[in-house]
């Protein structure tokens, strides 16, 4: 057993080495050391634990076969998972932080002398107050991510579920938690106990269900925010100076990653929370007008893209739904051979979260410096002569930049109608994420591409 | 004129904020994904908790209440920190540079 | 079981450090002038010692070796204190955007 | 009296406050505000002194008596001071803060229970160690700064002071002061404490003098960065948290400066410190050969300007000396009404300190949205008509992207001679800091106009 001053130097350096995981990830090359520093924090942190509680009876055992099983359990899942699933198995291991930080709220409850807490129905007030929070954002966490993974996965279906009297129903529930958690502090009372965590199941279900399923991503940050500050309540429990740093990090890191997509879709955090997106905006895809537009064939594009000197990539959801990443590096292999500079664009919201098409590109071997963020780019447009968008489409409405009407309006969006011409690569005319139609499959220098964007980008490969 | 130790905890809290805000606002936009994916890991740092727990129980009686909820817990962030990691790490492996050669 | 203070302080100056790494780095180039004088005038915060070094005398004796060092102390802390985040108010003000109406 | 807990708290929200202060320099708009952050956090941090001492006997009539003598001096300073006299100001102000701290660890060794740190010759260990740090780098930083500032003021020679066996010298003098600091600790004897006090003093001093003045830039970040662990270290004494925070912060800062100073010089850190610089050049300054340049006055500047369609301005230290400035903002104005483009291109280490030119020109209230960085601007002054190039050398001089024997060869440059056109104003063909010629004077597309720079911008002026 190790004295409590070590123990905690050791959560300090476990915190740092935290800190490090995620400066490593400000750049590619320094990104695998990041994660290898976070791999050394946790093992430090695990093993001073089992220093400082010093008691290495059969429960030790226990421990380490827990840890293996779910260990074996979590190396599967990573090694199979496949790249275009990320959101739903980021959504699901919330799920799982978040139970286990239940789990052991409840635990700390049931036993507090095992954490130095006082003892059972006479906990410190300080402490209980600190676990009932953290219990409760788990609770929280846990049924939110459970909803979001299911939407994700398909399971549950994506369109928002609304009843009346729905936000009403919400707030008196969330104002319940508080009393609940009020009445437990004074009378210590494990009844209490039981329904504040029954009560937080259910809000954290009823919170996320109205929501849209393509609003998920958003969602699972800020549960992933939730997590992080669920983490640093049970750390003042625990009084762990690597959990308080750890929850602040990902309590940062998740209300960062919320904001910069609500910026880059041109909408406020609320108005993602309160639900409803993608029901209210049926009406307005169906009333679109027919108009004629340019369609074209594998040849057509191979012979346009064989000509041009420059061609610019815009990839978007439909390529990850299509899985033609690999296709895609194909083609421009190809294109690349022909002398034909290529780049790739890469919309700050493309995808369904962030970075996911930076991800597909690296899983396809793109190497990461032909690839490039909507700044950095956007100007090239004017001078290039394809633009190849396959499966984006609202990264690339301009009514963003037109129609104040619009529900996307001043999101920045990529100026691919200043190509010479674009190739637009999905399956029919329907509208993308947010519902609305583009104007560009309308215009003159746009050849639409109806297919697969996987089937289509191989045929054109044969056809350069 | 001894500090409650709670005090320097909040100090601790509110500079590792200042720290998070820094360090995930330089983390650059390809990196996003990985970083919501070891964020996620390194939150199940809350296996500490569950460790504890787990230990809790003596050696005639490993399991009470209180012990079983320890050992799940501790199997549900273990899933998470190898998952976590793991897929971290595999995703990490794929980022490169254009090679030289070429 | 009490963990020593001074392990506290000591997470409280590493975490400091990595908010001053992020912080300064941070600061656009045209302000650094003004970085440094401002980090010269709250680096005086020392004057928090000194004031306690100057009301370390009592009613009959108010000044002893010590707390005269003090007031010395207070006074060149104040110069810095003073000196310093005006002359940082005063170079800030300059700082200027381009007139709309030019 | 207020409780240990409730200071403590106050403490940190004033370290908070002193982050936000740095914080908002990262741009000019929230800068002010930052100050005033500063500002509130000090005001928070004596007045939680005052309050948490409690005695307030006659003592505190003479706090707030010598509060109000150094800061009516403070403030004199401040209004009268020139704006091109910052690099000895800020020198200046470090040797005071090095002296504060000096004197509070004086009164903490012979006061001790004041401070709650034991009693006179019984002083805690850990106290004591951090004391005596905290005092010696406090008065390396006071006697260090002194020299500075007098090699800045010139009333010292700007010449490095070099003898043989400096270096040997100095390191045994280190070595002494660690060994001084161990029996301090083991005696608590007052005697080793004064010379403790007075070796450290002449060390500052003899560390300082072989650097040449034109080094005091990184010579004064670095103890600017002293100054901040020499406060930290106090802190630890106090057991102030205000103290600790703002110690980091300032270390942090000094450092990064010099990093960022020695990395614009592309000289190592180790370079500056181990001094000579600017003696040993002087050899390579006198060999240069006569080569014809072409001279030019007023009159042929104002003639190429103005039929220029842009120019840009290149201003480096002999603006400063030559007070420039207000002249130059003139000039600019004039040729701005001729509906000519003017920006202003500065270099990293322009000058003799970190955003010193910027400092200069917003006093000149040029606008900050004309003034560029080096990244920013190099690569137009291929499209520029003239670059005027008023009192800056070193960091136009191509001899950095060529010669890999030239002491700069590597730091980056401004690329001037793009421009159709350079003007160099200055007084003579004598080089600048670096100590070495620039071939630039001597090219088919430079004319010199040899002049004291304020003179020069005023002619031109009149003449255009
Ligand atoms: N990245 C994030 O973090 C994030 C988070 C939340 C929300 N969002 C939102 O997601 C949207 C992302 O924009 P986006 O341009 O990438 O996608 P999008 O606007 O949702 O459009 C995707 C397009 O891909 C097509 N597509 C689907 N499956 C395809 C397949 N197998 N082959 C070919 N095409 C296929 C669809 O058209 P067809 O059905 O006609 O094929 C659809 O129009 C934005 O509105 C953004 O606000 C992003
Ligand atoms: N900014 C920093 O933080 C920093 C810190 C440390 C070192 N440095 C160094 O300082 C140098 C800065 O480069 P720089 O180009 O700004 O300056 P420089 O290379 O030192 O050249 C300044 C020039 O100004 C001229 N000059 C002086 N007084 C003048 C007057 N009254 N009127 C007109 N011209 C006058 C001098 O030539 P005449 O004598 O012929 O007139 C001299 O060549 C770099 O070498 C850099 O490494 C900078």
């Amino acid at each position: 057993m190790i004295s409590a001053n070590l123990s905690a130097i050791f959560y300090l350096v476990s915190g740092v080495l935290f800190i490090l995981a995620l400066r490593g990830l400000s750049s590619p090359e320094t990104s695998r050391q990041g994660n290898f520093f976070g791999i050394l924090g946790m093992i430090i942190a695990v093993t001073v634990t089992f220093l400082s509680v010093g008691n290495f009876s059969t429960g030790l055992i226990y421990v380490l076969l827990f840890i293996l099983i779910g260990g074996s359990i979590g190396a599967f899942i990573a090694y199979k998972i496949p790249m275009t699933a990320m959101p739903e198995l980021v959504a699901g291991f919330h799920s799982l932080v978040g139970l286990a930080a239940v789990f052991v709220a409840i635990s700390a409850f049931l036993n507090p002398e095992a954490f130095n807490l006082g003892s059972q129905g006479n906990i410190k007030l300080g402490s209980l107050i600190e676990m009932s929070i953290g219990a409760a954002v788990g609770a929280i966490t846990f049924s939110g991510s459970i909803i979001a993974f299911l939407k994700l996965q398909g399971i549950m279906s994506g369109s928002p579920i609304t009843f009346r009297g729905q936000h009403p129903l919400n707030a008196v529930i969330l104002i319940s938690i508080l009393v609940l958690i009020y009445y437990l502090c004074s009378t210590q009372s494990s009844n209490l106990f039981w329904i504040l965590l029954a009560v937080s199941f259910l809000i954290g279900f009823l919170l996320i269900i109205p929501i849209g399923g393509a609003d998920m991503p958003v969602v699972i940050s800020m549960l992933n925010s939730y997590s992080g500050w669920a983490a640093a309540g049970i750390g003042f429990t625990l009084e762990n100076t690597a959990l308080i740093i750890t929850g602040a990090l990902v309590g940062s890191s998740g209300a960062i990653l919320s904001y910069i997509m609500c910026k880059g879709m041109n909408r406020s955090f609320f108005n993602v929370i309160l639900g409803g997106f993608g029901a209210t905006n049926e009406t307005s895809a169906t009333k679109k007008e027919q108009r004629p537009v340019k369609s074209g064939n594998a040849d057509d594009a191979a012979f346009l893209m064989k000509n041009a000197s420059s061609v610019i990539i815009v990839p978007g959801y439909g390529m990850a739904v299509a899985q033609a990443q690999h296709a895609l590096r194909e083609m421009v292999d190809t294109l690349k051979k022909n002398d034909i500079k290529v780049s790739y664009a890469i919309h700050p919201v493309a995808g369904r979260m962030p970075g996911h098409m930076n991800v597909l590109l690296a899983e396809a071997n793109v190497p990461y410096d032909e690839v490039f963020e909507l700044e950095e780019i956007n100007n090239d447009f004017a001078n290039a002569d394809v633009a190849f968008v396959i499966g984006a489409n609202d990264v690339t409405n301009p009514v963003a930049k037109t129609d104040p009407q619009s529900p996307i309006y001043g999101m920045p969006v990529l100026d691919v109608e200043k190509c010479k011409s674009v190739l637009f690569v999905k399956r029919s005319l329907s509208p993308g994420y947010a519902g609305i139609d583009n104007d560009l499959f309308y215009k003159e220098n746009t050849l639409m591409l109806f297919a697969d964007a996987k089937k289509m980008t191989e045929d054109i490969t044969k056809n350069l | 004129m001894e500090i409650d130790p709670l005090i320097f905890r909040l100090s601790i809290f509110i500079l590792s904020i200042f720290v998070g805000y820094y360090v995930v606002w330089s983390v650059t936009p390809s990196l996003h994904t990985p970083l919501m994916s070891v964020t996620n890991a390194i939150s199940s740092v809350i296996i500490v908790g569950a460790i504890i727990a787990g230990l809790s129980g003596n050696s005639e009686n490993v399991f009470n209440t209180s012990s079983i909820f320890g050992f799940v817990a501790i199997a549900l962030a273990a899933i998470n920190i190898f998952g976590g990691f793991l897929v971290t790490q595999r995703m990490l492996a794929m980022y490169k540079k254009k090679k030289k050669g070429k």
